[in-house]
């Protein structure tokens, strides 16, 4: 599903990932951990195409990143979905809003939407605010309108940056259960997290990064 | 479905951006009434201009000894002319009285005399097409061939002065007219620009959610075309408010320099388009200021 | 070292947003353009108005009988008088020649008189501050009651429609004038205001850090004095530029109109005051956008 | 130091703080816990005067800040230091001046100002990233940056809200042994923070917020 070959990405002489391979199965859910700073949202971003590497291969459901052209580019970004670490909300729409722009994007009829965003919302606990704009949301209520964004249209992959950075343990777990329901639909779910807690919890395969480089790759050490 | 949403995805930008949408709808007003105060006096000074031209005549004496049939005739021909826009028969006897109403200062000149010596003459009113000194100059010299004719007359400097001087006052009009013109659509395409500037954020956002370049930037398009159009209307009404007020205000006694006959407002072919050009410069300014919304590089 | 140092912000702020100053800063320069532009027309029609009341004269005609020491002691007298302002005597001899030249087509009634019947005249031009119709015939009056004198002569429907024109060009050009200043302060006010709207996030941080408003806004306000001088400065110099082409273009056969004498540029006080105004303006734009930033509520 | 008497927040019918009252001595360190949304930044907003509350008294360093004037609230916050959720980061300036704008507001000079910045940065590991812009830094690193300039001018109250949520157990655990540091110079530290780990592994007295209330306040009860 997600196969990375020898990626590496430097900013102005500043390396972020050196010669980076890894296999993601369809359907699977991994953990991406490594210290502050060692290349795990750059990794993501990769994969989203949000950035393109400066060598080395990305391929995700068959297609290598190398060869979409531009401006199919939305269209590769729809089959996913993206828990930024920044959250990255539109400030001046609601919540309901914010989460609806995703299906409007793919040009779904009102009627269907409404449904679906409500339910999103509801997973992650946010139903009573749908009208609230963003501004007006604690951190951790960002966080989860984030994550309901990012799964309201079924994604076929999951990337979650830190999604839980600013929740309590017990809504923590909460979140993974439901990032594992998500998984269990047929979504495949890459988390880049320094959580351990979470990483024990759920007993997944973890990739380690340290400077950008993998150092370890295998089901939960905690 | 999509195009409704994307017009009311511009509303309601504009609705959440007011404190910005105002300002740049105050600015567009203030740069369209700019140039339309510009067209307004362009134009009048154009009527102006046209009812100066008309000045332009000639006088041709004709001799005593032309008799009534061979009047009539120096008529026709001269009326088929092109040249001629107008013609009027001026008898010896009217002529006395024009003489004495033109130069009372001189009427002591006549008071002497027993007979009266001025002649008839035809006073020739130049088609518009040949209103320029070199056109005058050959159709007086046709004139002159004439038997009939004592004498031609009419003011060459005159007409050299006015040719020259209406050339240049159209040339600097039309100077005018450009800087002023690129100064406005600069201001409305950079007010756009800088009222984008401080949505960069949801751009980049939406390009990060799948939306293609046609969905991000369509309301951008729309909402800038709107705020032209409206900043156009706004400024076409105040400038007819104040155009009412001027035209009010204005007395003048008679006919003066072409004025006399009044002020004239924009035509409505003008006021639409003006309408047009600032809902082209809004889209404009969107799509310049959108240009670079393709770029992959860090959001 | 603070003001160095806010100095120093104010020009790193220009420099980081750099995509921004300089669309404020193209935008105030064609803003205060058109100004400039309209400020040189009225300057040009005010000189070349000038000229034309110059125009405004009295012809006193004279009796025969008066003699060369009368002659002498009534130019003395016209010459004290305040609504003088030249004079210049005609003689009988002259006024023949005069005559030939202005009508040539009159030239035979001339021909046939044995005697000179033209009088010797007086041409007197009017002092600037008496060049309303009310004043040139008041003193038309004075001039009659002369014995002297036979006759008086002035253009009075010439006088009375140079007056009402001259007065409504006058306001006409002030109220136009009004409307642009306007505009452009809008303008380069809203410019100012846009610029600084993208910024608004840092100002709420640096008010969280504990700055002060004063801290906070000079180095805006500085940034918006130098924008707008920089702007005044590109205008003026754009408009020198075209300026020189417009007085190279000017090719006119002689005086007219007043226009003859040659166009004039903006004299130094007032492009010195356009730069003043755009720093005033800069100055002025900052400050309102930058009003509320004492609000202590949600940042 | 901090005496928060009966207060109450109300944000559009919808209630932050419920008359909660609350007192910190000078020097102490405490933590703030509670679920998302129960209100942690609401208090820690009120005590830095970005937020006004709608009844009750906050007095700080034995001045209420009812009585402040506008005019000297500017003078109030340059004695505390804030660690902002949401970083807060002027992205146009580098990593340095970012630090350095806090004393330049306090219009300390050129000379004395640069051993001060590179000594914070130093103390939270970006001394190498000075002349970096903030977009450019992982989320870790700008969470670290943001406590760099917190402590920079040694307030004598820092308020920290959620300051490791980004940051792998290891790299948090340092932070915490940093503010640890700052709280012995004589800074009176207020951390917001819902690692239950962190709030274990210092000991230190615990005030529990839920919906709005005090629900608990006493020492660690991991
Ligand atoms: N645009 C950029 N320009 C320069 N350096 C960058 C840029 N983006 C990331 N980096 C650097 O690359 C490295 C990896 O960054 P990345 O954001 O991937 O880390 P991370 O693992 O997500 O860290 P964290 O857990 O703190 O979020 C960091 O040192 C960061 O400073
Ligand atoms: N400006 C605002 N307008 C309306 N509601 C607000 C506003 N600010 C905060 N709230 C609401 O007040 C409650 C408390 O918010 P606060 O940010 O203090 O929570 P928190 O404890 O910091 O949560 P988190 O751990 O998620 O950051 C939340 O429900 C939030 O939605
Ligand atoms: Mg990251
Ligand atoms: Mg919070």
């Amino acid at each position: 599903m997600i196969e990375i070959f020898h990626v590496s990405k430097t900013y102005n002489g500043r390396v972020a990932l050196d010669d980076v391979s890894l296999k993601v199965d369809k359907g699977e859910f991994i953990f991406l951990t490594g210290r502050s700073g060692a290349g795990k949202t750059t990794l993501l971003r990769l994969i989203f195409r949000a950035e393109v590497p400066d060598e080395g291969q990305i391929v995700v459901n068959d297609r290598n990143l190398a060869h979409i052209a531009e401006s199919r580019v939305p269209y590769l970004r729809r089959t996913m979905g993206f828990i930024f670490q920044d959250f990255r909300l539109l400030q001046k729409k609601t919540v309901f809003d914010n989460v609806a722009i995703t299906l409007k994007v793919v040009g779904m009829p009102e009627g269907l939407m409404r449904p679906k965003v409500m339910n999103a919302l509801r997973l992650v606990g946010l139903d009573q605010r749908q009208g609230a704009l963003p501004s007006t949301l604690s951190a951790g209520e960002q966080q989860r309108l984030c994550l309901a964004r990012a799964i309201v249209n079924d994604p076929q992959v999951l990337l979650a940056d830190e999604p839980t950075s600013n929740l309590d343990a017990q809504l923590s777990a909460e979140i993974f259960d439901l990032l594992k329901v998500v998984n269990l639909r047929g979504t495949t779910v890459v988390v880049a997290t320094h959580s351990a807690d979470m990483v024990s919890y759920l007993r997944r395969r973890v990739v380690t990064l340290e400077d950008g480089r993998v150092m370890a790759n295998g089901t939960a050490e905690a | 479905m999509q195009f409704r949403y994307l017009l009311e995805e511009a509303a309601d930008n504009m609705r959440t951006n007011r404190a910005t949408t105002l300002i740049a709808l105050i600015t567009t007003t203030f740069a369209m009434l700019g140039m339309g105060i510009f067209l307004l006096l362009y134009l009048n000074m154009q009527s102006a201009v046209g009812s100066l031209r008309e000045e332009i005549k000639v006088i041709v004496y004709l001799r005593d000894s032309v008799g009534p049939q061979a009047l009539a005739e120096l008529r026709a021909q001269f009326s088929g002319d092109p040249a001629v826009a107008g013609i009027e028969f001026i008898s010896r006897e009217q002529a006395v009285i024009v003489f004495r109403g033109r130069f009372p200062s001189e009427e002591r000149l006549l008071g002497g005399l027993g007979d009266n010596p001025l002649p008839a003459s035809f006073v020739i009113k130049i088609a518009s097409h040949f209103r320029s000194s070199e056109a005058v100059g050959a159709f007086v010299q046709k004139l002159r061939a004439y038997p009939e004719v004592e004498e031609v007359l009419y003011n060459r400097d005159w007409v050299e002065n006015l040719t020259a001087t209406l050339k240049y006052l159209e040339m600097l009009g039309f100077g005018i007219g450009i800087v002023l013109a690129v100064s406005m659509v600069t201001i409305l395409a950079n007010t756009i620009r800088l009222t984008l500037h401080s949505r960069r954020e949801d751009i980049a956002i939406l390009r990060l959610i799948g939306a293609t370049p046609v969905f991000i930037k369509t309301p951008f398009v729309l909402e800038g075309a709107l705020l032209g159009a409206m900043g156009a209307a706004c400024s076409l009404f105040l400038l007819r408010a104040a155009y009412g007020v001027a035209e009010t205000k204005m007395t003048l006694q008679g006919p003066f320099w072409g004025l006399g006959k009044g002020l004239t407002f924009l035509p409505w072919r003008v006021s639409l388009s003006m309408l047009v050009l600032g809902m082209a410069l809004g889209c404009l300014g969107s799509l310049v200021s959108l240009a670079n919304v393709g770029d992959v590089r860090r959001q």
